[in-house]
Order: C-alpha cells, then structure tokens, then sequence
C-alpha cells in the first residue's frame, strides 16, 4: 500500500488478517519495516477481535494469511480442505517467559498451590476445543489425574474467564505472560505453574493460509514466510533474546504500539508489550511433533473427526520443520 | 366544479328516470352491485407455512447435492439432520433441551411480566415515564455480550446469570410495547370508567390492559425470540448444557453440520413459541373483527 | 342509477337479519326505510353499497353513472367513519384525491362542503375535537363531496339539533331539485320520512321483512307547509311501527319470563 | 331562577325536601363535584430524566469511592470517563463512531423499510400471512452471533457482513410489529375508505399506515436498540474501526474502563435514538388525545 | 341531589364553549339541554359530572346520595363508549364489579336492565356485532344498573326507532316516579324534551351561554296524552332555536364570503 510508485510488476496484493495482540508484532514488524514490499508483496491487514472469524475469513478467501493456535475450528475447516498450516509462530520454549497457570486466591488459600492439586476444581476456557482445552488436558495427563475430575468452564471471552477467576468462581486458568502477569500483580490470583514444564516446545500459534494458495501460489507463500521470518528475527532480537540496544528496543516497542493497545498511552502500552514477548519461530520453522501431538489430543476427544491427518492440516512444505 | 354548477347536466337529464323506472323492464342492463368490501382481513390459509418450509428445505438439499451450495457455505439439510440424529441417539439432546428451556421459561417469564409492570408504568405515570423510559432508552442497547465479563461478576457463571441475560433480553422490548400500547388505548373509554367510579385499578386491569393487549402480544412475539436469540449469549458463561452451548461449541469447532443443527432447535423453539402466541392472540382478541 | 333488491335474506351467526327484501328504487328516486332498532337497516345499506354480500338473493344496478359523479354509490354511515389523524378538511379530501382533482378544485369542493354543513371554522379541528353533531355534518360533508349518484344515509341526521337539521334537509331537497339523485334514507325520524321520502319502506323487527311500502305522491318542493296529507301518513306509520313494537314487546316479555 | 321554586315543587310533589332543598341556605353542605377525570395522560416532566442520570451517576461514584463497589465488579464512572477523554483525545472516538453510524444508519433504515413492507404484506395478504409469519417465527429466534461464520462466507469480511448484520437484527422485529399494528386497525374505517371507492393503495396508505404507524413507531424503538446492540456482533467480523469492535477489543483485555466507555457511548446513542423517535411520535401521533 | 352550576366558562385553544352557565338542578328533578349542534351540551355534561373542570365557575353538589345508589353520577354517553372487548353482559357487568356484589345479585340486575331495553337476546353479543341503536341501549342499560342519583344523559335516544324511544321514555318516567333521581337530559328532540324535562334549559349557539329556561309544571305522569299547552311550548322551543340557528347561519355566511 505504501509503494508511491508501483514496481516493474505491480506487488501482490497479500491480505493478511491479525488481531491486534503483541503474539502478531512479527507480521507488524515485516510491514513497517518494509519486508513485505521487499518481496514484493503489497500487504493489507485486516483485523479481527477473535481468531475464529479470521479463520473462516482465510477459507472464504477473503484474508490470505493468518496467525492463530491450532483449536478445533481450524483443523475442521482443514480437514474440509478450506485451509492449510504453512508455518510455526510463536512457541513455548524453557527459558523464556511463557503461559503461566493461574489459580484464584480462594483456591489458592485452599491448598491449589500447583497443578498436582488440580483434581476437582474448576478450570476456565474460553471454548471446547480451544488452546485452553487442550493445555488443562496436557496438564492434567502429566499429572496423572483423569481428564474428567477437572471441570471445564467454558466461557467464552478472555475478559470473562478473568472476571469468573478474580472473584473465584472458578479456580484456575492458563493465559499468556502478558495478561498473566498484568492480573497476578493483583490480589486475587496467584500463579502456580508455567506451561512450558507440562507442554515441552508447544507450539502455539501457526501462520496459515488458504489451500488455494498452496497449491495455485505457492510461490507467494513462500515470499510471506520470508518477510514474515525477517520480522519475528528483529522481534526475538529486540524483546525476547533483548541482543539489541535498549533505544532500538524502545522503537521495537514503539512500532508495534502504533497496532497494539493503540488506544492507550505509550506509557502505559508499553509494560504490556514488553511482558507480551515470547519468542516467533526463527525462519518460522514449525514444530509437527506438536502439531500433530495436539492433533491427537483433538482427535482423542472427539472435536474432529478421526479421519484428519497431519497432511490435511499441514503443507510442510514452506518451512523446516521439526 | 363546485355542486352547484351542475344544473346543465341536470337539466340535460330533465324527467325523472321515465321506463327506466321500471327495473323489471331494463332487466338487461341490470347488473349486481360491485362488491366493493372484504379483503383487509387475512384468513387462515392452510399448509401454506408447511409447504414453504418444505420447499426451502428441498432446493436447499438439491443445492447442495449438486454442488450449487458449496459445502463450506452451507452444509445440506440432510447433514444437519444427521448431525441432529446423533444428538437425539445420545441422548444428549434432551439434556441440552431441558437445560435451556429451564432457562427460557423462567427468564421469559420474569421479564415478561416485570417487562408488563413496568410498561403499563411508564404508560400510567407521567413521573415514571419522564425518569424510566430514559433509563429504558439506555440500557436497552446495551449489548449483552460485551457485559458478559461484568455479568460473571455480578451474577455468577451458575443459573443466575443465564436468566438475568434472557430476563434483561425480553424485559425491555416488553417495555416498549406495553407503554406504547398503554399509549394507543382510547381515552374515552377511560374517562367512561372514571364516571363510573371504577377504581383506578379496575380501570387498569379491565380498561387499559385488555386495550392495549394487541400490543402487548406483538411484544411477547419479539421478546420470544430475543430470548431464544440470548439462549446463545447466555450459555456462553459457564454453560455445559444448553442449545446455546451446543452451538457455540459447534461454531468454534466450525462443525457446521452441528452448527445448523442446533440453529434449526432455536428455530423450531421459535415456530413454538410463534404458534401459541397466534393462538392466544386469536383467543384474547377474538373481540376484532 | 336504478337498484332492484331481488329476495335478499341474511343471517349473522344464529340470528336471520333480513329475510326476502324485494325493492326497487328507480333512478331519482328518494327511498326512506324505518324500522325498529336491529331490525337489518343498516345491513341492507351495506349490501346495497356493496360492502357485504347477502346470503342469498341479490342486489341489482342499472344505468351509467352521470359523468360528474366520483363515486356513484355513497355512504354516510350511522357511526361516521372519521379519520381520527385527518382535520376535517382532510377527512373529506381524502375521498377527493384519487380522483385526479387538481389541489385548488379540491378546495373548492372541499370549501363548498363543508360551508353548506357550518363547518367552516372547524376546517383544521381534528374528531376528537368535534361534538357529535359535527362529526355527523363531516360525514355528510365528506358524502356530498364526491356527487354521488345513490346516496346511502344511514340515519345522517340523527345527531343534529332540529334547526340545524331543518337546514340539511332543505338543502339535500335543492341538491336533489339539481341532480336528482338516487338515495336510500334510513331514520328513525318520521318527518323526515315523510319530508324526503318518495317512498317509505317499513320494515319488520327482525328477521326484518318489508311490512309495507308507503309512497308519497307530493313533489319534494311542496312539502315545506304543513300538510295534513303527510300529517295522516306519518300518524298512519307511527301506529304502524307502535304495532310491531307492541308485538316485539310481547315476544320479548315471553322470552325473558 | 333559584332553587327555591324547586323545593316549592319538591314539596308540591309530596317529597319534604325541607330547608335541605335550598342550596342558597345551606351553602355549607355544598362541594364540588368531585374530579374524576383527568390521569391517565402522562404529561412531559422535565428534568426528571436528567436527575435520575445524575442520581444514578453520583451514587455510584460514591460507592466506588467509598469501596462499596468494589473496583473489579464496576469501575467508577470516573474511570469510565477518563477512559472516555482519551479516547476523544486520541482522536479515536471520531474513527469508530463514524464506522459505527454509518453501518447502523445503513443497516436499520434497510431492515426498517424492508420490515414494515414485509410487515403490511403480512397483515394484508392471506397468503403472505400464511408463507412468511411462520418463516419470520422461525427466522428470528437464529441468533446472529451463532450465524457469524456463516455470515462472513456469505456477505465477506468487509461492509457487507456488518451492515447485513444489523439489517437482519432490526428486521425482524419491524416484521412483527408492524403486521401486529395493521391487524390492529379498525376494520371499519377500511370499509369507509372501500365504500368511496379509494384504490386498495390509497386505503394502505391513508388509513391501514396511519392506523399502524403508532406500533410501528413503537417497532421503530424496539429495532434501533437491537440495531444498538448488534453493532457489538456485526463488528466481531474484521472491523478495525466501530464502537462495537472497541468494546470488545476491551472487554477481551478485561479493560472495564475502556468497555464502559464504550457501553455508554451505545447508551448514548441508544438515548439520542430513543429521543428522536419521541419526537416523531409526538409529531406523528398529535392526532392522538 | 341537588346541583348548582354558578359562573361557569370554558374555552378549547381559540373557542370559547360555554360562557357563564348559572344553573340549579335540584333534587329529583329533570333537566332537559337543548341548544344547536356544537354549543357545548356534551361539555357542560362533562363539567357536571366532574370529567373536566371548567376554565371558570364552579359545579357544585349539595345532599347526600341515595343509599341503594351505587354510582351516584352516572353518565349515558353520546358515543355509547361501550369496551369492545367485552359482550353486552360484560358491558354492564364491569359497572357493577367494584361495588362487592355477589355475582348472583349482579346477574339479576344485568338481567333486569337488559330486559328492560329489550336486550335480553344479545346477551353474549359483543359491540361490534351490535346495530347502532342497540349499542344505544346497552349504554343506557349500564347506567340505570348502578342505580344512580343523579343521570347525565347526551342524547341517550338519538339512535333509536320512535317506538322503542317511545317504550324506553315510558320506562323512564315509571322509574323517575318509583326512584326520583336527578337529571341533566341532553336532546334534540323537542317532543322528547317537553314529555320528560321539569325545566327546559335553551343554550345559544356557540359560545354557549343560556337563551332560556322553560318550565313546565305539568306531573310527567300526566304528560303522556295529546296536550295543547305542551305542544305550545314545543313550537315556542321551535321558534327560538330557529331564529338561533338563523343567527348562526347569518353569520356563518358572512365568515365565508
Ligand atoms: N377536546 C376538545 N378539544 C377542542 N375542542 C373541543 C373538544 N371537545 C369539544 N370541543 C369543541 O367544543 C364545542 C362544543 O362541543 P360539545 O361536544 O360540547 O357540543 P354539543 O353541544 O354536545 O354538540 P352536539 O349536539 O353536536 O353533540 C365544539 O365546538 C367542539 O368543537
Ligand atoms: N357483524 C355482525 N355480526 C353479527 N351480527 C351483526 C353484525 N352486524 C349486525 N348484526 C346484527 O344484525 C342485526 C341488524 O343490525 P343492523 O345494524 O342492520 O340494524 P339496524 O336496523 O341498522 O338498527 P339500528 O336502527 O339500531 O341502527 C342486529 O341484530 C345485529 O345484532
Ligand atoms: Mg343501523
Ligand atoms: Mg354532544
């Protein structure tokens, strides 16, 4: 959009959907940064308030790219040949601040002080079948305690599983740092675990795109995933691995506030941004060991049918994998 | 062409009428009087309302056994019917249905009748109406959803804030029509029951709710469906039964086969609730025409 | 316009309302009908205006309209038929505009109407803001603006004050001198009958049948004075009426005991 | 002309009226006819509607202040309000009103012309009544947040999906309050329009719209709120801009200050709205006592 | 009960209705209103019975009301105001339920009026399936079952045949002479005035103030006979509202030209 004059062939026109969350700053940084046009892609964003219309959006055709965990929908919108994952995005990795478990004081002070005590209580999702869903499993199968002893409460909206975990009408969640972190400050919800020690190298979020695109413009998704890579590589630098000097971070954190919590003051934006950093794939190399791991985990709860393979929800064939 | 210019036709006319007097001689120009009145008054046309859905419903199928509906659009009837299959063989359909009816009902009826009170309140006392119908005004759009993280709070993620949803979806539009009903009564009729000594409350229950009766039955129709249409938004907290949580769990699984399954429910809630209102409306109004 | 009733007979649920009414009116002919209360009067005013359709039997017109008239067959209905959101002058323009008027002969229409029923000043008053008798000059407005050819009145009078009705009276005479129009009159007023009738049809109590049909051979100008003639046939039909209604009466004292 | 000549007659008549009789001497006992009349005909208060804001708005400004209210379950209105001014300081209040009214102003004007069409053609039509009273039965209850994945493959991501959104919210309710207010028109005054041979149109638009128009207003308020509300659903779908997107763009970070502000922009709305459609009744209905 | 009317004036927007009305009913009498169409009748009923207030003036009520009497002022209204929601019985019945009768003394007194105005038939009718003159009457039967001390009545028999007026009148008087209630008898029939009026009170036209108030001493009891002195105040009654309605002719012409 930003080409004054248009190159000797005219850009692709790439529509890439986000939500306005700091886990898509690598996608912000390839465009501000003009990786996007380098590869000769004239990008457009569209935004979404939730990852699921985004995902229709992709197999209507009318976004190309998008970013978002693996949940349910996904994989049967896959599974009906709409959609492909092409990439990895961001990823749990030891070391570096990820999703934390959370517990309500109430349960806290009633002995939930780490996830071992989690049989019989409550644990809020947003929705069967999403990241939520299957992070409590994972948890709940390390700790050897029956998927069934700990009830889900599926409520819909972030902003509503923290309002039910603030005043202990539930008694535990899992959420990523930044609003982890924001919330536990608080006194009514202490942190009793990370996520990284039940699920080693999960992988979160995905880039995707449309089966169309794999096969007709394959090419395309290629370019993206390049631009795309350069961006999440000045992101990690800047805010995750922090190899770069503070100034530079600043203007890290700067850029992506002109899309993330746009509406606040910087001031008061930026603590959120910088405690929202987890690292996006280097090269946007996917981890299919977690894929298909939470392929399985769907599949063995009955969200997808069990016909779904990792070939119908995965082209590989854009990134390393591993 | 005032009346009175027209003497020349009148004149041109001269005697009165002469043979033609005689209708039995003129019989062949005679001829039935244009029946002129009739029509305005719908009547009850059978299988018509069957027959429209079964069409939709054949040319949907056909559309998509043929392809014209693509798949991704919209699943063919017959697939949700098979998803809907399932869901009566699993028995997980009544368990579904009891849950969210419990809710309907209790929460319908709340905000009915305090949807009614209030109403006829506002349509009755000027200090009600100058103070509540803002208020109504107001609150009314305030979208249930986006409150649903304070709803938790305030209301809890059990029953209670399933039916304050439906309850707060059908009290207001309840509102509106009630005092707007209140509003069209024929004052002259009151004023008749005021010279009678009929006391204020006689004259509110046999005068100014009968009156504005219709009224209210239009906004039963609409509050029904805004509380079938919450069911949804209800069962988005905490929910773990209900038509609602069926079909969020089917829109965020995109299961759309199951996804229309579960809309088809509400739908059939709603002809329910559509077809006893029309038969109490053709019970309580049967004093129209 | 000449209209022939050919064994009209009607029922409204268990109660037969009219039973086997042959009449003809002839063309500028003034047909007066009095009957008891419920007797089917005004029903027989609807099937003759083509609002409702008999039972059986039939109701016949012949003869063109007359070129000047926009709605040959017209009512003034016994309970007005207001517009309650129309002002006067758009309850009666209202039956003028789909007649391809222009807006100032509307006017002139509308004017010449409603200063013949004293309506002047209430041009711009809304119904509920009229007494009965003026609601009542509205309708007759509103019916004498569209020249009908066959005035149906259903009791048009009956709300007025005798002068003001006097007035109306000798004005539908002129009217009629002009246009000779065609008109069944319904009334309860025997006067009337004999003042504007050339034919006073009586009916039964219901099921209402033709008792008799009296006709009054004095041309219309002539009966301004008093006239023992019209004198004798109004008593003539008052002890007729006073029959039937003792015979109701005893019907009805018999039902109730 | 006194009274006394009526006790004279009185007793004439053999009835001892006595001294009673003479109003003149025992102007002690005389009262006033006692008013019946009168009520039922609320007038416009003013300032009540402000008060009662104010009220509400001071009182929860002091709980909040004071703890009663605790900060998680309602932030104060200063909060809000802050939230508010920055919103307007950052320009962004423009940029998602804008996107707002004009979807909703496209959206409702649509849904309300096609439903009071919709609506006549059921209360005129049999055949109408019988084919589409029951498809609207079915089709409102459909919750159009459940339909949203559906609605994004039918009309895009762009304007089209939202604006369809609210056209489909405010349609429905039109529907059904307007064939409720053409049932409700005296049939009589039909018969007097057909008697002066008025063509079937000019009866639907002098005397069965005029007749409807107060349900309809009433329809008109019901539907502008849920137009209200359903911004929130339209803009889940790829809005960037919209008061609805920025709701739930701070209801999903559990930002109460900013969903407030956002809430009370709706209200505002709601209350614009709701005083418009006042106006118009009161313009429209003047005919009324 | 005796009522007194001192001084009372009325204006609607622009009109002025009724100016300076002075008048005393007094107890067990009838007063009959006669006055052109428009002069404030209905209005000056609606003062009385304490619907409206007047602008100016006062209405007041001496005495006590009768015992037996449910509802001491009791209207019969020009418009009939019956609920279309409810039948004929219900119609009446509604008057009744506020006053802790059983339902066994209401039936009898529903079945009473109702016979008495020849309604016993239409019992379950509901109004709209009523003639005009019927409505007339369960008007009036409504207001005679709650026995009332004082009656307002706006042209209660307008809508009715000459015979079943003639009946309902006769019932009237009978029920004045057992029960000696009050009344205020709004009418345009002259006839009907001079058979039950004690005093004839003449309104001007509009604005109405009072022309005249005629008495007449004759007992009702004794009015039912041809009578030359009762036929002379009728035409004296004639001449005046004529030379009114004159009036109101004259200058309604000169308005218009
Ligand atoms: N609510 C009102 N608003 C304005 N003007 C009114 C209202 N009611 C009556 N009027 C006017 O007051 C005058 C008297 O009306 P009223 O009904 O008292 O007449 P009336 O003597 O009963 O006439 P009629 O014999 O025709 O019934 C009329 O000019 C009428 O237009
Ligand atoms: N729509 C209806 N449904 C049922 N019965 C009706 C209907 N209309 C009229 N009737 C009955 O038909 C009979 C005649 O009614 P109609 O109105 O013709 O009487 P009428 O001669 O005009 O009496 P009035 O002089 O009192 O106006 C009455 O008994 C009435 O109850
Ligand atoms: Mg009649
Ligand atoms: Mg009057």
């Amino acid at each position: 959009a930003l080409a004054p004059v248009a190159p000797a062939a005219a850009a692709d026109k790439v529509n890439v959907g986000a939500l306005r969350f700091t886990s898509h700053a690598a996608s912000f940084v390839a465009f501000e940064r003009g990786y996007f046009a380098d590869e000769g892609l004239d990008v457009e964003f569209t935004f979404f308030q939730a990852a699921q219309p985004m995902a229709v959006a992709i197999a209507s055709g009318d976004v190309d790219f998008g970013i978002t965990a693996i949940s349910g929908g996904l994989i049967n919108l896959a599974e009906k040949g709409a959609i492909k994952v092409v990439g990895g995005a961001l990823q749990e990795e030891p070391g570096i601040d990820g999703q934390m478990i959370l517990a309500s004081k109430a349960a806290y002070d009633a002995g939930l002080t780490s996830p071992a005590a989690l049989a019989g209580k409550s644990f809020g999702i947003t929705q069967t079948g999403s990241s939520f869903h299957y992070m409590v499993h994972k948890i709940a199968d390390k700790e050897g305690i029956p998927r069934s002893e700990i009830t889900l409460r599926p409520l819909q909206k972030v902003g509503a599983v923290i309002g039910a975990l603030k005043t202990g009408q539930i008694d535990a969640w899992t959420i990523v740092p930044h609003i982890a972190k924001a919330i536990a400050a608080g006194p009514e919800i202490e942190p009793i675990g990370m996520i990284a020690d039940y699920i080693p190298d999960y992988q979160v979020t995905t880039v995707f795109t449309s089966t169309a695109n794999t096969t007709e413009r394959p090419d395309l998704v290629k370019r993206f995933l390049t631009a795309f890579a350069k961006g999440a590589a000045d992101f990690n630098a800047a805010l995750v691995d922090k190899t770069v000097s503070e100034q530079e971070a600043e203007d890290m954190v700067r850029l992506i506030h002109k899309y993330v919590y746009a509406d606040r003051p910087f001031d008061k934006a930026a603590p959120s941004i910088r405690n929202g950093a987890m690292r996006i794939n280097e090269g946007a190399r996917l981890n299919l060991a977690s894929v298909s791991d939470q392929l399985e985990w769907f599949k063995s709860e009955n969200l997808v049918p069990s016909s779904v393979t990792l070939e119908m929800l995965v082209d590989s064939s854009f990134v390393e994998t591993d | 062409m005032t009346l009175s210019d027209t003497s020349a036709k009148a004149s041109a006319r001269g005697e009165p009428a002469g043979a033609d007097a005689s209708p039995e001689a003129a019989d062949t120009r005679l001829q039935p009087v244009p029946f002129r009145g009739g029509g305005f008054r719908p009547v009850r046309v059978r299988f018509v309302g069957p027959l429209v859905f079964a069409a939709i419903l054949v040319l949907w199928e056909a559309g998509s056994q043929s392809g014209v509906i693509s798949n991704l659009v919209l699943p063919a009837p017959s697939e949700a019917f098979e998803a809907f299959r399932q869901l009566v063989e699993t028995g997980q359909l009544w368990r579904h249905l009891g849950a969210s009816l419990q809710r309907l009902i209790v929460g319908w009826t709340l905000g009915m009748s305090l949807g009614v009170a209030v109403g006829l309140m506002i349509g009755l006392f000027s200090l009600a109406r100058a103070g509540l119908m803002p208020l109504v005004s107001a609150l009314f759009p305030i979208p249930k959803i986006a409150l649903l993280p304070l709803f938790v709070i305030w209301f809890g993620i059990g029953e209670g804030s399933k039916v304050a949803t439906i309850l707060f979806g059908s009290f207001f539009p309840t509102v509106i029509a009630t005092s707007g009903g209140v509003d069209n009564v024929d004052r002259s009729l009151v004023r008749m029951g005021q010279s009678f000594g009929l006391s204020w409350w006689s004259i509110v229950r046999k005068i100014i709710l009968p009156g504005a009766m219709p009224a209210i039955l239009s906004g039963a129709r609409i509050s029904a469906s805004i509380a079938i249409i919450l069911l949804v938004a209800a069962e988005m907290i905490g929910a773990e039964y209900g038509v609602g949580a069926f079909i969020l769990m089917a829109g965020s699984l995109f299961a759309t086969d199951q996804l229309l399954a579960g809309v088809a429910i509400l739908s059939a809630m709603g002809l329910i609730v559509g077809w006893l209102i029309g038969r109490a409306e053709r019970w309580l109004l049967r004093w129209r025409s | 316009m000449d209209l022939l009733l050919r064994g009209v007979s009607h029922t409204y649920g268990d109660t037969q309302v009219l039973r086997d009414i042959d009449l003809a009116v002839g063309e500028g002919e003034i047909v007066c009908i009095i009957g008891p209360s419920g007797c089917g009067k005004s029903t027989l005013l609807r099937f003759i205006g083509g609002l409702e359709r008999p039972d059986a039997g039939e109701v016949l017109l012949a003869g063109a309209p007359p070129a000047g008239s926009l709605n040959p067959l017209t009512y003034v209905f016994q309970d007005f038929a207001l517009l309650p959101w129309r002002t006067v002058e758009g309850n009666v323009s209202l039956v003028l505009e789909d007649h391809g008027l222009s807006a100032a002969e509307r006017r002139e229409v509308i004017d010449d109407v409603l200063a013949r029923t004293g309506l002047s000043d209430f041009k711009a008053a809304l119904p509920r803001q009229l007494s009965g008798g003026m609601k009542q000059r509205v309708a007759i407005a509103r019916a004498l603006s569209v020249r009908p050819a066959v005035m149906l009145m259903d009791e048009p009078l009956s709300a007025l004050d005798s002068q003001t009705r006097e007035l109306l009276m000798d004005d539908l005479v002129g009217l009629w001198q002009r246009e000779r129009f065609t008109a069944c009159y319904v009334t309860h007023n025997l006067a009337e009958a004999v003042r504007l009738g050339h034919k006073i049809v009586v009916l039964s109590r219901r099921p209402g049948r033709i008792r008799e049909i009296v006709e009054i051979d004095r041309d219309l100008a002539d009966r301004q004075q008093a006239d023992a003639k019209l004198d004798a046939i109004q008593r003539d039909l008052w002890q007729l009426l006073r029959d039937e209604a003792r015979a109701a009466d005893r019907e009805l004292a018999d039902d109730t005991v």
